[in-house]
């Protein structure tokens, strides 16, 4: 597991100037304290900030940008970014229409946002999102985890927010969206972060994890690789009695990969994903397949499903323009 | 802390800095093994994430040096707060900022078992944890109540007491699941495994305890 | 490197069938023989079809749809597409206007296009894309191979067609573009193929194959893994000795991942690319950061550089709407 | 070519199929060698390609089973072409498309001499590819000519020359460098390696021998 680096400590910091250069239309880079906000902001818009640990790229500077997200605050690889990134961010980007926080459910961004609020002195409200049914044990005590559910309450979240809708309409919105949005992954292998010598997740040859989370935290079950219908059918089942979606409920079906996965094993999912929920009666009215929530380059995939609405539905339509996430303008 | 011309009398705050001084370069030398312990039950950044915490404040000793005891506990604390990220920043930052906002500024030892019971528990309510989720508050909170039942009897014997109690807690946490952060995930995998914030809490107490044991 | 898959053999038709569902608002699928057309076609207008070896996703099919490609043809992976499939695309979306196919420099790739045009009876036109400057031997006789800068061709081609112009004037673009084009990559390991029981390019752990091909076919040298600023020097350094591009000329830098390399990595080759050229005196005018033409989940990058001139420069900034591609509309 | 309901005489049509059947099952059994041969200097799909060929003639014998020998030929090539892909369908393809438009319905053995040299002539042309390239090319070309020079001294003795030319080539091409097609990127790597291509029609050559080669 080679990479492309120069001095492992500055990779988030290199890799950021480079993605700033390279979309210098959409987005700008604070170095210090280090954060990524949009470049035209709308005055009197709610901002939307979201942040967490780095590796998981496109999520989410890559979503910076009209109909989205506002600026996102990148800590270092997996691991939370701090009090003073968050709130210079957030004071960069609000005004008096308010801030809404997104914040995945991990122990460190929780705190990290938690604290910079607590400093931070215009309107603003935060919304946990913990969508990950894959871990077998901590559900009880800190909640599902916060994984690729994210983009959809980001993207749904952002298109009301560039509406011009209110700070706790976009809240009560985020959140609603977070409730309807449950995920499940499994990894075919590790990741390695630059500056560790070994990667974060053992796993033989032929093996896989179910449940997997986006850093590499075991799931619920280490089994012999399935072929990809029967491991689509156990994502897809887990989720589907997670979630219960009365018949005829649109649903959002949004296959993900984890990094080192290509396309045409994402497709390959997919077309397993679509075939069971639709064999079940119920209906894929959205769907996305691309890796937006990765771990670095784990070689692993997720499934999420969002019950949609009519206005889900209207807002994930919504045009957005972002460095990940580009459709409809 | 690289360079410090020592204080023509050595104040309170001088022995303070001094020991943060040494604090920090404890951290720094024990980053691998902390990681190394976070790499077992969480993600492996534990060392590297306290040896963030040590260069800034090795980078504000200046303003520190200028500071009455509180507010040197609390800018401690919140530039950790401010700058360290993960879950230990805003946890060990917290721990020092209630610390100090507790303490009055020539406090009695007495007064340093309160402040410290303060500080813990404004870390144990920003974490919402409690004891035995195998969290650091595993190894403070035990530590800081048997300071206070110590207090009385002379510093050197009261921070030892408050040491064998912090080791104690790490302790009786082996055997535990964890119920808070990362390692709430790893399930049984947990157990029989040292929690890394408990070992870097233990750490501060047993440097804490080298450094002002002796003196009276 | 286990990997998502059922029946290996079915690995490209279910991804397709994925593929076509998922964007099936762009696109539409033909299963025998298989092909992937355009959905809102534009009578009067060139039609433009590229095609060749599956694994390179998004290339070809992900290109397909407004101001890029009427139709791609997916072979099995690696593996070039067979004249009935060829020819099936090209009458399906061809009129009078005529046809223009973009062709990767491989044998099979030159062959099977070539019999398919001459029982092809509509106005049509080849172009031969042949970026790669990688290998060390076979340029003098097989000519250099067709790699990411097959990007840039059907883009700026696809934005012409698009604009109505005519098919000797696409081609002749397209020509001019490709010869403007040049590219160099690195893989840190090899991939795959899904029928195939190990992978194709041995890579001892912390090797590079400084001028791989996108099939894992040897470049110029083998040696231990460099800091990424030396290796994106190494890699502009040469093209831009090939280019030579007279300063002030502005220039298009599209960093490619071939799969398995997340985009943290591409971010740092980039940002050191750009301080290369830039420190050359020259000016990066456009840029491009993504996995566009992959060799599955290979572990590695190319960097690509276009000499830009203002008509280039234009057509690059159209818009693209496709699966793969998607800016400006 | 699975069940053949043989014909009440045995025209050259029929032998011409049922050879093709034998040579289909030939390559069907050779696809993993000429998969390594062609993982060693090219992408490793040589006998996969091949594979597809086989099952497509298969496919197609009924239809293939009513034509004179020249059509069989060209049908036979251009289901090739059409369905195969990579370099060795459109190349196998023009080699029996070419050949079947040079033969007469009834071919004497120098007639098929002919007809074969322009099959060959047509696969070296699509390819753009000489002898020595180290290719097909450099098993069909000496083979081809060795057929024309022995076809008038009897059946047997005409195709094993072929077939002895064909093997000579393969080894004369052994310690060449490849020229055309993928192996041309590995450079000296090719070098020693038998060429995949050069292989199948070795195989092909060798098949058509022993099965014709008997009859009178
Ligand atoms: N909610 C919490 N309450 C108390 N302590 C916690 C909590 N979450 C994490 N910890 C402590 O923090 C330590 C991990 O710190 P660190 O590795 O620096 O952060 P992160 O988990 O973000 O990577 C754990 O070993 C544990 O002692
Ligand atoms: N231009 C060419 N001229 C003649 N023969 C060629 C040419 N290109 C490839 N070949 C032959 O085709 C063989 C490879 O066939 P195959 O592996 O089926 O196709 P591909 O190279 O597309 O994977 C080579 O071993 C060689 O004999
Ligand atoms: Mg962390
Ligand atoms: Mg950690
Ligand atoms: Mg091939
Ligand atoms: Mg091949």
């Amino acid at each position: 597991m080679s990479k492309f680096l120069n001095d492992p400590e500055d990779a988030v910091a290199e890799a950021l100037r480079g993605f700033a250069r390279c979309h210098a239309d959409l987005v700008q880079l604070s170095e210090q304290p280090r954060f990524v906000a949009r470049r035209n902001r709308v005055p009197g818009k709610v901002a939307i900030v979201s942040g967490g640990g780095s590796g998981h790229d496109p999520l989410h500077a890559g979503f910076v940008g009209r109909g989205m997200l506002d600026a996102a605050v990148p800590g270092e690889v997996f691991s939370s970014p701090s009090v003073e990134q968050i709130l210079a961010a957030a004071q960069s980007v609000a005004d008096d229409a308010g801030l809404l926080c997104l914040i995945k459910n991990y122990s460190g961004d929780i705190m990290n946002f938690e604290l910079a609020m607590e400093l931070f002195d215009l309107p603003h409200a935060e919304v946990v999102i913990e969508d990950d049914i894959g871990a077998a044990g901590g559900g009880e005590t800190v909640g599902r985890r916060g994984v690729a559910g994210t983009v959809v309450v980001e993207k749904i979240a952002g298109a009301a927010a560039e509406r011009m809708a209110g700070l706790t309409e976009c809240a009560d919105l985020a959140r609603s969206v977070a409730e309807a949005t449950r995920t499940m992954g499994v990894a075919l292998g590790g990741c390695r972060v630059p500056t560790a010598d070994r990667p974060n997740l053992e796993l033989a040859p032929g093996e896989m994890e179910i449940g997997i989370g986006i850093h590499g935290e075991p799931g619920r079950r280490r089994a012999p690789v399935a072929p990809a219908d029967d491991i689509a059918e156990e994502l897809v089942y887990a989720l589907l009695s997670d979630l219960a979606p009365p018949p005829g409920e649109p649903l959002l079906l949004f296959v993900n990969g984890l990094g080192g996965t290509p396309p045409m094993e994402l497709q390959i999912l997919y077309r397993a994903a679509v075939r069971m929920i639709e064999g079940r009666g119920l209906a894929v009215a959205r769907s996305l397949v691309a890796p937006l929530v990765t771990s670095l380059e784990m070689p692993g995939a997720s499934i999420t499903l969002t019950r949609m609405n009519d206005r889900f539905l209207q807002l994930w339509d919504d045009p957005v323009v972002t460095p990940g996430l580009r459709w409809g303008a | 802390m690289t360079s410090a011309s020592p204080a023509p009398t050595r104040s309170a705050e001088a022995r303070a800095l001094d020991a943060l001084a040494t604090l920090c370069q404890r951290l720094l030398a024990a980053e691998d093994e902390l990681d190394a312990l976070d790499r077992a039950i969480g993600d492996g950044d534990h060392g590297h994430n306290l040896s963030r915490a040590a260069r800034r404040l090795d980078e504000v000793r200046d303003t520190l040096a200028n500071l009455a005891l509180p507010d040197l506990l609390r800018r401690a604390g919140s530039e950790i707060v401010m700058s360290v990220g993960g879950a230990s920043g805003p946890l060990y930052g917290t721990l020092l900022m209630e610390t100090g906002k507790a303490l009055p500024v020539a406090p009695s030892l007495a007064e340093w078992a309160t402040a410290f019971a303060a500080g813990v528990a404004g870390l144990a309510k920003r974490g919402r944890a409690a004891e035995g989720d195998k969290t650091m508050l595993d190894v403070l909170a035990p530590a800081s109540r048997a300071l206070a039942v110590h207090a009385g009897g002379g510093r050197a014997a009261a921070l030892a007491a408050m040491q064998a109690a912090g080791r104690q807690g790490l302790e009786d946490a082996r055997p535990l699941r964890a119920r808070r952060g990362r390692a709430a995930y790893v399930g049984e995998r947990a157990a029989g495994a040292d929690d890394p914030g408990a070992a870097s809490a233990l750490l501060c107490l047993s440097t804490i305890t080298e450094l002002l044991g002796g003196e009276s």
